[in-house]
């Protein structure tokens, strides 16, 4: 499948979104709620490239990360239009996210400053991606969800406080553009979302390894069984030399 | 109610007999049991009427119907066979009204019927008027769709089968094929009456040719009627859903029949609680007499229907994110292709349909695609249904072919604007509509003249506004909305909106600058481009239109600080002239009690203090109380 | 989102609820839909059970149950008057007659009243256009509303001799 | 296919494998992690290489929520895809081996690709303790 990006030809495989083409071709795309290992969202319209199936058609705004890629496609990714929508969305961001490093980077990138918007009272730093909740649901926790509808939405803990389902992964406070997600690992201790857990120590080590929580879900979705993941990679590893140090006999030093 | 019917030729046989039956000059009392109606206590009057025939001993059937669509001059009440109109029947005195009408109206030969002056509807130029189709409002509308709500009992499938009703289902079943049904449909060229006109047989043959996943053996597709009607001002669907709740289900038939789908949904908003209890009932009623379920007819062909409601959420009008809803999540639109007719509820093919056109369908299968055809205009086929509301003499439903004047629906048909005010603009096309002031009057209204003028065809609602209607708080109106419509997904429509919200309310309240139209400007294109769905994407439409037609407007709240419209209250002046004869209830009832005066004398406001809460001024009965523009 | 006060709540009603529809994540919203109808809101312990029942995650109901604006997950009043926002109806003054309500309740749309006997909200077309502006107390729909018609429905409820009603 | 072949009574523990397998995997400018260990608990003759087995029935892949680590069918290593890595660390507490470890300073897990089908272990291990045969 040939497609034109920019003018280029590029091959593309079925299945890949421009998106995909346009990375592997070394275009800069800037993306914020996309995530490789995550079902594709098309909420922050950072990736908007124009498009056109033939030559004489208006260009339509598309999300490259969702928009798949066909043969004969005209893509252009940096025109005009283009850029002035992404300086915009991220002025837009930032009246959410006025904290955020990476925001103020992309910002600046596209010559935006401070917010030329009215900032959010009370901005937390949340452009509700939804990387968290997607995160969390790839996991198989569903702890967390978006809450409320349009800009008063929140990601959220049922009921606010109910923090039951968490299993204490750390990955929503991992996969984070903004780092707005609290995470505190002080010793075994894990504090997130308003809940501590214990990290069981490894047998060998002591280092933390997962909570019992994490480890009892992995063993459910998995059928591993649930004592088998205390164990850090360290100390696994050196157990796993024993081993076959054993079955070559020990020590002797004497070819097999 | 009625018991099966085992095959199609018993359908024709019942229809026959109940036409038999039907002694077409027995005397009927038609009360019109819409929910406009019912808010003017229709109820309370159907019950009167069967009381007093009951007393008198009248041979005379009552009948609740669905909506007659002039709704502001509810109740409404026709008199068969000969079709006398009345009005406002039981607003002020329920017990008087009834009486008369019997007594004069229905106890009297045919011919004989004395008419009861106090309730007819009077021209503006105070001419009487006797029968129902000379009523102005009527007598300009070509009321294909609507005819049925005046006429049958919306819980009797018997009335509605009398009327003709599943005899286009019968044809279908009988004598054509699938493919032929849909022909049929493309060839009438019938569009989409939900908003985009996206022609109808197409949009069935994508649904027919996608490949299916299999569910217990066989493919399943689904039909869904898309009844969330959720543009303000818009209620033909519901007068439709509650009056003739059969005819969308016999759309829904004939459409799963061609496309070959096996299950459907009727989406209804929450808001329509009486549309939902009218269509459960049809259903009940149809699967009892074996119009649904499975082998309809005894042709072998199945069909169910499930009616699931909305909860309040104005996104669901867009097709991915009624699916989502009825699937039980969010209603979140999704991204396009796949479209739901390839992948749609639970990835199945999803063809999905506004009531206005599953309710075309048996039409067209009956009378055939050259007679629908026939009406409308090159590129918009069929009648359409207009809510017109707002500022007009005659708010209600109205069913005019494509291609009628905008002059012609609001002066004609309409009766101009209330009070005798000066027409200013009509808004079609809802949150995603656009306002088209007095020099489009003679736009011939379709699906493309209206997007071509900036505005769209949305549902068909149609708000006519007067000089005293601000366009600046329309589009700040339309823009609060859509803030909270907004479903959250994508940040153009998010957080874009928010911030046209904020340069809205700043030219609203005296705030604005050439900077804030300026922004508007920058910004209104971006939430267009960028954002998701069709929400967003049109979100600025009313915003851009009413710059386009109504920049004078803007300039006199930035410039002059002055609105000239005498809404925008940073911008007006509540002032008492010497109209006033110091009855004092303004002082009464003026909240921050800022107003001052004598018993009898000229009463003054404290302009300084007031809040231009408005409340004297609509309480003054002597319209002694100018709204001047400016401060 | 405030947080939700644990009143204990007689979760009976809710049985019938649940056999009336099959258990899973497609009857969610109907099942809400007849939790609001039978409680007036989603008590807390009942949406716990809708989510076990329908084998669908908390969050997932909670996700849902915040969406809709049908759904109050805060105990509602006894009665309520909603005010049609609708464009028609703004076009005739609805905006009037909230700020009338919100004098006379003292509470701001959307809330209720501290008694719990009065929720004032708005809804954003009720579909009867042609009177507008429309309210409607406990399901009465009052067409061509005025401040004086309002007070005269919420008589019932609200007490008061009226007098205060404007026209 | 070939496969890396380890023969732990040849291991001398040098230890020139981990160097030649963090160098040939850098992390930025500087060498970065090694996956290999070559433990030294056979004195005073040498060592004993672990690294990865490329399990046919990987735990790691089968605990990974976001398919960041799967198989390569050319190689037939077990490759991990940083892109979509959410950083769980469900493998690292799965590999009954410890044979994938989780690098927080550039927040990437480590585990050995056979160099893409040529590993550079095996390419300097002066022993034949490693071979890619």
């Amino acid at each position: 499948m040939i497609l034109t990006i920019n003018g280029r030809p590029l091959a593309a495989r079925p299945g890949e979104t421009l998106l995909q083409v346009a990375r592997r071709a070394g275009i800069d795309l800037p993306t914020l709620c996309h995530h490789e290992g995550l079902e594709a969202w098309g909420g922050c319209r950072l990736c908007v490239v124009e498009m056109r199936r033939h030559p004489d058609e208006a260009p339509k705004v598309v999300p490259s990360c969702l928009q798949a890629a066909e043969d004969g496609l005209r893509v252009e990714t940096h025109t005009e239009n283009l850029l002035r929508i992404r300086a915009t969305l991220l002025d837009l961001l930032l009246t959410r996210a006025p904290g955020s490093e990476l925001i103020r980077r992309l910002a600046l990138e596209h010559g935006v400053g401070d917010t030329t918007f009215v900032p959010q009272a009370e901005p937390s730093n949340c452009i509700l991606c939804t990387l968290c909740t997607r995160a969390c649901a790839a996991v198989g926790a569903f702890a967390i969800s978006t809450a409320g509808r349009g800009a008063e939405g929140e990601i959220s803990l049922p009921f606010v406080d109910d923090a039951d389902a968490c299993v204490g992964c750390g990955s929503c406070a991992a996969v984070c553009p903004t780092g707005c997600i609290e995470l505190k690992d002080e010793g075994l201790a894990r504090t997130i979302w308003g809940r501590t857990f214990q990290r069981v120590p490894c047998e060998v080590s002591g280092e933390p390894t997962i909570t019992r929580e994490h480890a009892a879900l992995l063993s459910k979705r998995t059928g591993l069984p649930t004592d088998g993941f205390f164990v850090t990679d360290e100390g696994r590893r050196r157990q796993t030399a024993d081993t076959i140090a054993a079955l070559v006999g020990v020590g002797e030093g004497r070819a097999a | 109610m009625s018991e099966r019917i085992p095959n199609l030729a018993a359908l024709e046989a019942w229809r026959a007999s109940l036409q038999a039956a039907h002694d077409a000059n027995r005397k009927a009392i038609a009360i019109c049991a819409g929910t406009g109606c019912k808010a003017y206590g229709s109820d309370k009057l159907a019950e009167a009427f069967r009381k007093g025939v009951a007393e008198r001993g009248l041979d005379v059937d009552v009948r609740a119907t669905g909506c007659h669509g002039f709704c502001e001059r509810g109740p409404l009440v026709v008199i068969y066979p000969s079709m006398i109109f009345y009005q406002e029947v039981g607003r002020k005195n329920l017990a008087k009204d009834v009486a008369e009408i019997l007594d004069q109206t229905v106890a009297a030969a045919p011919g004989a019927e004395q008419i009861v002056p106090r309730l007819q509807y009077k021209t503006p130029a105070g001419e009487a008027v006797v029968h129902e189709r000379d009523v102005p409002f009527y007598k300009h509308q070509n009321r294909l769709i609507l005819s049925f709500n005046g006429k049958i009992d919306p819980e009797s499938l018997a009335d509605y089968v009398r009327n003709g009703g599943y005899r286009a289902l019968g044809k279908a079943l009988g004598s054509m094929t699938p493919e032929q049904v849909l022909a049929e449909v493309e060839a009438s060229g019938l569009r989409g009456r939900g908003g985009a006109g996206f022609p109808t047989g197409r949009k069935w043959r994508f649904t027919r040719t996608a490949d299916a996943p299999r569910v217990d053996g066989r493919p399943m597709k689904y039909v869904v009627c898309n009844a969330d009607e959720g543009d303000p001002g818009a209620f033909m669907d519901r007068s439709v859903l509650e009056g003739n709740p059969h005819g969308v289900l016999e759309g829904l038939l004939l459409g799963a029949y061609a496309i070959g789908a096996r299950e459907g949904y009727v989406y209804v908003r929450n808001e329509y609680p009486l549309a939902v209890q009218r269509l459960t009932k049809a259903i009940a009623d149809a699967r009892a007499a074996g119009l649904l379920g499975d082998d309809i007819l005894g042709t072998g062909f199945a069909f169910d229907l499930h009616v699931t409601r909305g909860a309040g959420a104005f996104v669901c009008g867009e097709e991915t994110a009624l699916i989502g809803s009825v699937e039980g999540n969010k209603g979140q639109p999704r991204f396009r292709p796949p479209y739901p007719a390839v992948s749609g509820l639970w990835g199945c093919p999803t063809n999905i349909n506004n009531v206005e056109t599953w309710v075309n369908v048996p039409l067209i299968v009956d009378r055939g695609a050259a007679w629908f055809a026939g009406i409308g205009t090159a590129g918009s086929k069929g009648t359409k249904i207009f809510s017109l509301v707002g500022k007009v003499n005659h708010t209600g439903l109205v069913e005019v072919p494509m291609g009628a004047s905008l002059r012609h629906i609001v002066e004609h048909i309409g009766g101009g604007i209330k009070d005798g005010r000066a027409f200013k603009a009509v808004q079609t096309g809802g949150p995603s509509g656009g306002c088209l002031p007095e020099s489009m009057l003679d736009l011939e209204v379709d699906f493309d003249t209206l997007t071509a003028a900036g505005s769209m065809m949305g549902s068909g609602g149609m708000i006519v506004m007067d000089d005293r209607t601000c366009m600046v708080d329309v589009a700040r109106y339309f823009i609060d909305f859509l803030i909270q419509e907004s479903c959250g997904k994508c940040t153009p429509c998010r957080d874009g909106l928010i911030q046209m919200g904020h340069l809205m309310h700043d030219l609203v309240e005296g705030r604005g600058t050439h900077a804030t139209l300026d922004r508007l400007e920058a910004l209104a294109p971006v939430v267009r481009d960028a954002s998701l769905c069709a929400l967003g994407q049109t979100a600025p439409n009313p915003v851009l239109s009413t710059l386009k037609y109504f920049r004078h407007e803007y300039l006199a709240h930035i410039d002059d600080k002055q609105c000239p419209a005498g809404v925008c209250k940073a911008l007006i002046t509540y002032r008492i002239t010497d109209r006033c004869t110091g009855c004092t209830i303004c002082a009464v009832q003026c909240p921050e009690k800022v107003i001052t005066g004598e018993k009898k004398a000229l009463h003054l406001i404290d302009e300084a203090r007031c809040t231009r809460c408005g409340v004297c001024h609509s309480v003054c009965t002597f319209d002694a109380i100018d709204i001047l523009p400016g401060r | 989102m405030s947080a939700l006060q644990a009143t204990p709540v007689d979760l009976a009603p809710l049985a019938p609820i649940l056999q009336r529809y099959p258990a899973d994540r497609r009857s969610l919203v109907m099942v809400l839909q007849d939790v609001q109808a039978a409680f007036h809101y989603l008590p807390r312990e009942a949406l716990l059970t809708v989510a076990d029942h329908l084998q669908v995650p908390r969050s997932h109901v909670y996700h849902v149950a915040t969406f809709y604006k049908h759904f109050s997950l805060t105990p509602r009043g006894a009665h309520t008057c909603t005010v049609c926002m609708g464009t028609a109806c703004h076009v005739r003054g609805a905006g009037q007659l909230v700020e009338h309500l919100e004098r006379r309740t003292g509470v701001k749309a959307g809330d209720t009243t501290p008694d719990g006997q009065l929720t004032v909200e708005t809804v954003n077309c009720v579909g009867a256009c042609a009177l507008g502006p429309v309210v409607i107390v406990d399901g009465e729909y009052v067409g061509s509303a005025t401040a004086r018609k309002v007070d005269r429905a919420l008589k019932p409820i609200l007490g008061g001799d009226g007098k205060e009603g404007e026209e | 296919m070939k496969q890396l072949v380890v023969t732990p009574v040849r291991c001398i523990g040098c230890r020139t494998c981990e160097i030649a397998c963090a160098f040939s995997h850098p992390a930025g400018k500087t060498p970065g992690r090694s996956r290999i260990r070559a433990f030294p608990i056979r004195p005073p003759e040498g060592g004993l290489p672990v690294v990865c087995f490329q399990c046919d029935q990987a735990a790691c892949v089968l605990v990974c929520p976001t398919q960041a680590l799967t198989r390569n069918e050319t190689t037939g290593a077990v490759d991990y895809h940083d892109l979509r890595c959410i950083h769980c660390k469900a493998c690292v507490a799965a590999c009954p081996f410890g044979n994938i470890g989780y690098d927080d300073g550039t927040s990437r897990c480590f585990k050995c690709d056979l160099c893409g089908g040529d590993p550079e272990c095996a390419k300097y291990c002066p022993s034949r303790a490693l071979e890619f045969a």
